[in-house]
């Protein structure tokens, strides 16, 4: 079943609650090389956990080590989201929105942490067998359920969690994450063993999204109704959900989580997600000290945030990229010449200047700028704006004037600006182009059923190279809306995604289908935007991570 | 000492073609128990008379000239709220048109015991500040009967005795539920509740026929005789001066051209307009075939030249006529007429060769007709 | 001579609005613009937006698409860009003026839209009256039941989004409207004599409508109509406020107000000028339809406000 | 025919009305481009799923018995059914949605009556004086001015520049009435200038209208202040064609709702139904207009009421 991408809406205006986010892990070290609690790559303070491979010793909790002696407990914590509630079933929502809250109330076995790296949640450690084809989890013991269930975590529940998501009853967009398992099963009350057909190398990183952890009979419980009244193991118990305006979650006393110091998390008494929809009022209402935290700053007021002493702005490079999609079989756009004279016509230093007031970084592949895997997997010869070079490739072309559709989604002005820009930039070379704003769901339709030239859009939240290439360049995948088709490239994911060895071996591979993929051009990569949030100088403890989820379970308010 | 002294009133309306002089150098008085007429056709400047005696006159129109000096006091100098006083209270009036005259969203008993709650005749029954502000609309309250019982009894009262039948019920009925008549006699009622000394009534009996309107004259006279009322009746119908009034006054063109007693202006008019008015009520017993019109019609009052208004249409305009509007000449005890004729000497030519000569004639039953929107 | 008195309004008699021969429409016109100041502002402010939309290439200063991010985004107005510049670098006076275009083509071509189908919707139902305005009527009771803004904004959305389909949606909205005004003009023609003089001498319905009804009819479809164009524009720069109007880089008011949501308080000129754009157009169709109804067609003063 | 006959009577006139409305929100959207299913999701969903979530909606039966099935649930048991995407109740969405709205409109209607008809009352009583003239250009303004420009403007100023009241965002004034209040003002405000405007020139000419009538003169001749004849006598009759007035323009209210909404994120129908018909959640869009159009209905009606109650002369019949 399908991952439907996500647009700019995250970014700044309304998210018409149409956006799907993506979470999707990136693969960790395959089975045999055991890596000891792998500590943060860039030095900042990383959970010691457990890493991916055998005899990883996850100990007890994955809390940053800030000064927990300070921490004062108690408040409500009001945070600006995008939208509300889409859905209170974790299995069958894709929302950021909807995503971003259930987060603090369903547990799920690995979870990323800000290095993109898996790291154990509710698993202390796992191991996988030397053929690759078996994972071996250890569940944590004492994890707790919220009430009404409010009893111990077991194997059964994981078990009755994923064969809930591989039924397709259920109908969950989170389905074809894990249809490569054959089998799920528990092996006595704190181990689950999951067994596959073929090597699956992105596991770990599908598990850290989608791969939320229910009751086991939650679906047919007498005293509750799970698409009601949410039930997971997180640190935050579902409270109540007022349509369009808020969802509040309230802390949860018996939380398995404590702080470097072993007392219990969370800190805080309460959560508000408070629905602001429009980027200005959300910063108005931070600024004014309403709402305590912000998702999505707007970039065009983040310079005014910077000067600000009551509010910290935290901007890191984000997972959302933006693309120009191809059409490779509709006919002028099946000239590889003429897809190759778009991407020398655009300028992507404009775009992050002109529709991401700077707030953004070019890139030349979906690797984000964040991930471990950004400097193995590169470009070998980039694109910039050429326009002599771009004009030649057009002459070459068998174009001669016809005028190409661009079409975008209208709910998410920054991509329309962006669509804006790359018309005027091609008809600097002398290709002709129009912008065609449509409802985004109609859109997706007909980027689906090649009803396009080109189009305006973007993904998000991928972690492992898999992710990001898989489904969108593989011929014949469900995300290949440009009909790109190419036997190497196809060879080279399926190698990337079985490949046994580390992560350099690993990469290999999808840096070879990248330098043939930019040399094709079925997309024209453009950016990633940085991941911005900002929260009043009273949130401490805050960790900020490039997916943009919100982890309140570890931030207390001062004063 | 005259309940009403008018001297040299005057009143214009300034519009965009020009300066119309409604009214000019009105001289009138009225004594109290007296019943004073003015007479004339319509847009002779009657209702404007009357409406600038007691300041009701708005812009475009001004009252430029003149004193009203009623019970001695002047009220053109009368600041409004002294005037509002004196209105309804001192002073009622009664309008023409019945049908227009009362708001269509009150009841008439209300809007008869508002005229004394107005002027405090009973304690503690005026009206209060929510009555006067616009949020009195929206604000629901107890009928008018329990909110100020007194005043309302009296209102009743006030119905009964000027002839409308079951007082109670109809005091809660609404004007449109009246007929004519009734809602007439209802505008009485109202002029009388705080016992005036001076009534004003313009046209009351004109929108009626004639039965009623002997029935509310009749009424009129009685309470007048009851109350030792003044009353200035300004009607077009010659009849109802003859049977009510004691002095009438003729008026053309804004001027008061004559005026004195009813008889003797009637036996002996002293103004060719007068004659010419009088001739026109078809008098049975003359049988006269066909009744003359006065040729022309009524100058426009704007710009007037300086002469007798009427001379135009004088059958016995001469050179002097035209030199100069002619002031009021005595023509006998408290009986003027504004001819030149009268100031030489000589016999009036009517009286040469017998009255036949001026016959005019206008509507039908000796009453001029009106147009519509003489008000 | 009449007494004038207190009265200031003067109650013009005769049912129906006065008549508008077509011969005489010019002088009808010149006395319209003699009598009412109101309509007089109106015109010259309609007129001159009309100009600047019709010559907007030769007075703007710059290109209205002609992007400059990396020297000229979002500049505060200067004697070089007088109203200042906007997010990806383009001049913001050149945009409002090209942006008159938009705007009156599409009021334009929405109420001819509107007129096309309501006025005959009008004339008939006013003129058979009985089961037929029965009908009519109530289908546009129900058009009225929505409001007009959901109604245009559904269409667009499912129709798809060009400028065809807005002014089709914007114009589908306002039909019931004329055909409420042309059906109340119809129905106090239609006793008029010379309706029944025609009916007499053998002349078809068809004819009756065109030759001696319609022209009857035209002074309050006018009005209307000139009242209509104001909300036209008005739901233009709505739908594209929305994210569903014309679609870019047609430099449309509404959408230029939307684009500068984010950056109000550290730019707000970007949003300024085309809120006082479309707000003095407005105007000025306000003006020209309010003098218009005061002088050709005084009875129907509580014409309602018209939905957007 | 006394007042409750007349008012059953106009209720029943709501039935057609809405079932005209009812077939056309749900006829014009099932049978459009894009049915429910393959839009909502909008992917390239295999087509297995399609068909098993047709089957499950029933969307394959015949029009009319989706129709009568469709209706029937709302009448009989007020359950318009369920969300496609996320299962979610329709009518507790509905349920939720409406009270802002209403809170919206009313205040928005408030004051266009609490600004409107003191404004049309002084320009009135300063016929042709600096104070009409100034109300009528500012009425005019009020009229012309983008209720979306407004807004924007309303929230630079006074939650921006001098912060006193949100810019966004609804809290109900019965759970907390000080910042129910509050939330209200700037929305309110939005919504309701253009309808003030239009409130304002309709009591000022109803009112000189008035001011010419005979019983103006005679509650002057009884000697009534000014203010008494202007605020008791005046105003009560010019008040009855202005209150159709504000009926007549609920439904601009109403369109100018669903865009305050969007700006001030307040969760009304407003914005449900514009988020509806973008993410083609047809069982909401169909719900949402025929409340929409319940509403309208309900105003109109409220509005002759109140017509018949403000006008003794009016018979029931």
């Amino acid at each position: 079943m399908s991952m439907a991408r996500k647009t700019g809406g995250d970014e700044e205006t309304g998210d018409r609650g149409v956006s799907r986010r993506t979470f999707v892990g990136a693969a960790g070290t395959t089975a045999a090389t055991a890596l000891a609690g792998c500590s943060g790559g860039d030095g900042t303070p990383t959970p010691t956990s457990g890493g991916g491979g055998g005899g990883g010793d996850g100990d007890d909790d994955s809390t940053p080590t800030a000064d927990p002696a300070a921490a004062q407990r108690g408040g409500t914590l009001v945070a600006g989201m995008q939208s509300g509630l889409d859905g209170r079933d974790p299995h069958l929502v894709q929302a950021a929105s909807t995503l971003r809250v259930l987060e603090n109330i369903y547990g799920k076995l690995v979870e990323i942490d800000q290095d993109l790296k898996p790291v154990g949640q509710l698993a202390t450690e796992w191991s996988v067998s030397d053929d690759d084809l078996t994972w071996t989890f250890q569940l944590r013991e004492g994890v707790m359920f919220h009430p009404p269930e409010s009893r111990e975590l077991t194997a059964a529940d994981v078990v009755y969690s994923f064969e809930r998501l591989l039924n397709e009853d259920t109908g969950s967009p989170w389905r074809s994450n894990f249809t490569p398992i054959a089998n799920v099963s528990a092996d006595g009350d704190y181990t689950v063993v999951f067994e596959f057909d073929e090597p699956y190398a992105p596991f770990l990183f599908k598990l850290s999204s989608g791969g939320y952890i229910l009751p086991e009979g939650a679906d047919d419980a007498s005293d509750y109704d799970i698409a009601d009244q949410p039930v997971g193991t997180g640190p935050f118990v579902f409270d109540e959900n007022v349509a369009q305006a808020r969802t509040n979650v309230t802390a949860f006393e018996d939380y398995w989580g404590t702080d470097g110091d072993g007392n219990a998390l969370p800190y805080l008494d309460e959560v508000e997600f408070q629905v602001i929809p429009e980027g200005q009022a959300r910063l108005t209402n931070l600024q004014s000290g309403s709402i305590d935290w912000a998702v999505t700053v707007p970039p065009s007021q983040a310079d005014s945030l910077e000067g600000s002493n009551s509010i910290t702005l935290s901007n890191i490079p984000g997972t959302f990229y933006d693309y120009v999609g191809h059409n490779t079989t509709n006919a002028p756009l099946d000239d590889v010449r003429l897809r190759q004279a778009i991407s020398w016509a655009i300028s992507r230093e404009s775009i992050v200047q002109g529709a991401r007031f700077g707030y953004a970084t070019p890139t030349q592949d979906p690797i984000p700028p964040a991930s471990v895997w950004k400097d193995l997997i590169s470009v070998d010869e980039p694109y910039s704006q050429d326009q002599a070079r771009a004009e030649s490739l057009r002459e070459e072309s068998d174009y001669d004037g016809e005028e190409l559709t661009i079409q975008v989604g209208q709910q998410f002005p920054a991509q329309v600006n962006i669509a804006e820009i790359v018309q005027q930039q091609l008809g600097e070379v002398g290709i002709t182009a129009t912008v065609q704003p449509t409802d985004f769901g109609t859109m997706i339709s007909n980027l689906n059923e090649g009803a396009y030239d080109l189009t305006i859009v973007g993904w998000s939240g991928f972690v492992d190279p898999d992710d990001m290439m898989y489904l969108q360049f593989h011929s014949g995948e469900t995300f290949n809306q440009s009909n790109y088709s190419n036997e190497e490239v196809d060879e080279l994911l399926e190698q990337g995604r079985q490949a046994a060895g580390d992560r350099e071996e690993r990469a290999a591979f999808y840096d070879d289908a990248i330098d043939i993929i930019a040399e094709e051009v079925p997309y024209t990569f453009l950016e990633f935007n940085d991941e911005l949030a900002a929260w009043r100088n009273s949130v401490k403890n805050f960790t900020h991570i490039s997916t943009g989820t919100p982890r309140f379970r570890d931030v207390w308010l001062e004063g | 000492m005259t309940l009403l002294d008018v001297s040299g009133l005057s009143t214009e309306f300034r519009t965009d073609e020009g300066v119309v002089q409604a009214v000019n150098d009105v001289d009138l008085t009225v004594e109290a128990g007296e019943t004073v007429g003015i007479v004339g056709e319509s847009g002779s400047g009657k209702s404007v008379t009357a409406l600038s005696m007691l300041g009701l006159v708005d812009p475009p129109g001004y009252v430029t000239d003149g004193t009203v000096a009623f019970d001695g006091e002047d009220l053109r100098q009368a600041s409004e709220k002294r005037l509002q006083e004196i209105r309804g209270n001192d002073i009622g009036m009664v309008f023409q048109d019945p049908m227009e005259s009362l708001n269509p969203v009150l009841t008439v008993g209300e809007q008869i015991a508002e005229a004394a709650r107005v002027h405090d005749r009973f304690g503690g029954e005026g009206v209060d500040w929510l009555e006067r502000s616009l949020l009195g609309n929206f604000v629901p309250r107890r009928s008018a009967r329990k909110r100020h019982p007194k005043s309302w009894a009296y209102a009743v009262e006030m119905m009964r005795q000027v002839g409308i039948p079951e007082p109670e019920q109809r005091a809660t009925e609404y004007p449109h539920q009246f007929s004519g008549g009734m809602q007439q006699r209802a505008m009485i009622a109202m002029a009388l509740v705080c016992e005036p000394d001076l009534l004003i009534a313009d046209e009351p009996t004109t929108a009626l026929d004639v039965t009623i309107e002997a029935q509310i004259l009749d009424r009129l006279a009685e309470l007048q005789a009851e109350r030792g009322m003044g009353v200035l009746l300004i009607t077009h119908d010659l009849g109802v001066v003859v049977e009510t009034c004691d002095r009438v006054a003729v008026m053309y063109a804004g001027q008061i051209v004559e005026q004195g007693s009813v008889e003797d202006v009637f036996a002996d008019p002293a103004h060719p307009y007068t004659r010419r008015l009088l001739d026109a009520i078809p008098d049975a017993k003359r049988g006269e075939g066909r009744l003359r019109a006065i040729e022309g019609n009524v100058p426009d009052l704007v710009d007037m030249p300086d002469a007798c208004y009427f001379a135009p249409r004088c059958p016995h305009a001469h050179d002097a006529c035209y030199e100069g509007v002619p002031d009021h000449e005595s023509v006998g005890p408290d009986h003027v007429a504004r001819c030149v004729l009268h100031r030489e000497a000589g016999a009036l030519p009517w009286e040469a060769d017998g009255a036949g000569d001026t016959a005019m004639a206008d509507g039908g039953d000796g009453t001029l007709d009106t147009e519509e929107g003489d008000r | 001579m009449t007494e004038t008195d207190q009265s200031t309004t003067d109650q013009t008699t005769g049912g129906g609005s006065r008549p508008l021969p077509g011969a005489a429409a010019a002088e009808t016109a010149r006395r319209v613009f003699a009598e009412s100041r109101l309509a007089l502002l109106g015109l010259v402010i309609t007129v001159g937006v009309v100009i600047v939309a019709a010559f907007a290439p030769v007075i703007a200063p710059y290109d209205p698409t002609a992007q400059n991010i990396a020297e000229a985004q979002l500049l505060a107005p200067s004697l070089e860009h007088p109203m200042g510049t906007d997010q990806l670098g383009r001049d913001v006076l050149s945009r409002v003026l090209y942006g008159a275009q938009l705007s009156i083509q599409v009021g334009v071509i929405a109420v001819g839209v509107a007129m096309l189908a309501g006025v005959p919707l009008g004339l008939v139902a006013g003129f058979y009256g009985g089961y037929t305005d029965e009908t009519v009527m109530r289908a546009m009771d129900v058009v009225f039941s929505f409001p007009a803004i959901l109604l245009a904004i559904a269409m667009v959305a499912i129709l798809g989004q060009s400028t065809f389909n807005v002014m089709l949606a914007i114009g589908i909205t306002y039909t019931p409207i004329f055909a409420r005004v042309t059906r109340s003009g119809v129905l106090s023609v239609r006793e008029e004599t010379f309706v029944d003089a025609a009916r007499a001498i053998g002349d078809s319905n068809a004819s009756i409508l065109a030759r001696d009804i319609l022209p009857n009819v035209v002074a309050p479809i006018i009005v209307q109509a000139t009242v209509s164009l104001a909300f036209a524009i008005l739901a233009e720069s709505a739908l594209s406020f929305l994210g569903l109007g014309a679609p870019p880089p047609a430099p449309s008011w509404g959408r230029m107000l939307s684009d500068s949501r984010n950056f109000m308080e550290s730019a707000p000129w970007t949003a300024l000028f085309p809120g006082l754009a479309i707000m003095v157009t407005i105007l000025g169709f306000n003006f020209l339809g309010d003098g218009l109804r005061d002088t050709l067609d005084p009875q129907n003063d509580t014409e309602s406000g018209g939905s957007i | 025919m006394g007042y409750g006959a007349y008012v059953l009577k106009r209720v029943l006139l709501i039935g057609p009305i809405l079932f005209g409305v009812s077939l056309i929100s749900f006829g014009a959207l099932e049978l459009l481009p894009g049915g429910p299913v393959e839009a909502a999701f909008g992917t390239r969903a295999n087509p297995e799923l399609v068909e098993q979530l047709r089957e499950q909606y029933g969307l394959n039966r015949p029009f009319h018995v989706r129709y009568l099935d469709w209706v029937g649930d709302i009448v009989l048991n007020q359950d318009f059914g369920q969300t496609i995407r996320t299962e979610r109740d329709v009518s507790t969405l509905l349920a939720t949605s409406l009270p802002p709205t209403i809170w919206l409109a009313a205040s928005g209607a408030l004051v266009s009556v609490f600004i409107g008809i003191p404004a049309g009352i002084v320009s009135a009583v300063n016929h042709y004086e600096p104070e009409d003239y100034l109300a009528t250009f500012l009425a005019f303004l009020g009229l012309s001015i983008p209720n979306f420009f407004l807004g924007l403007v309303l929230i630079l100023v006074f939650s921006l520049y001098v912060p006193i009241f949100p810019s966004s965002g609804f809290v109900s004034p019965l759970e907390d009435p000080v910042e129910g209040v509050r939330t209200l003002v700037l929305p309110a405000l939005t919504v309701g200038t253009a309808i003030s405007a239009v409130v304002m020139r309709m009591m000022r000419s109803s009112l000189l209208e008035v001011f010419s009538e005979e019983y103006i003169r005679t509650a002057r001749a009884k000697g009534l202040t000014r203010a008494l004849v202007t605020n008791k006598h005046a105003v009560k009759n010019a008040l009855i064609p202005t209150v159709t007035v504000v009926g007549l323009n609920f439904g601009y209210l109403l369109g100018g709702v669903v865009i305050v909404e969007q700006i001030f994120a307040i969760p009304g129908i407003g914005r449900l139904t514009l988020t509806a018909i973008l993410t083609r959640e047809y069982r909401v869009l169909q719900g949402s207009l025929l409340v929409i159009a319940l509403l309208f209905a309900l105003v109109n009606l409220a509005t002759d009421l109140l017509y018949a109650y403000l006008d003794p002369r009016i018979k029931y019949d």
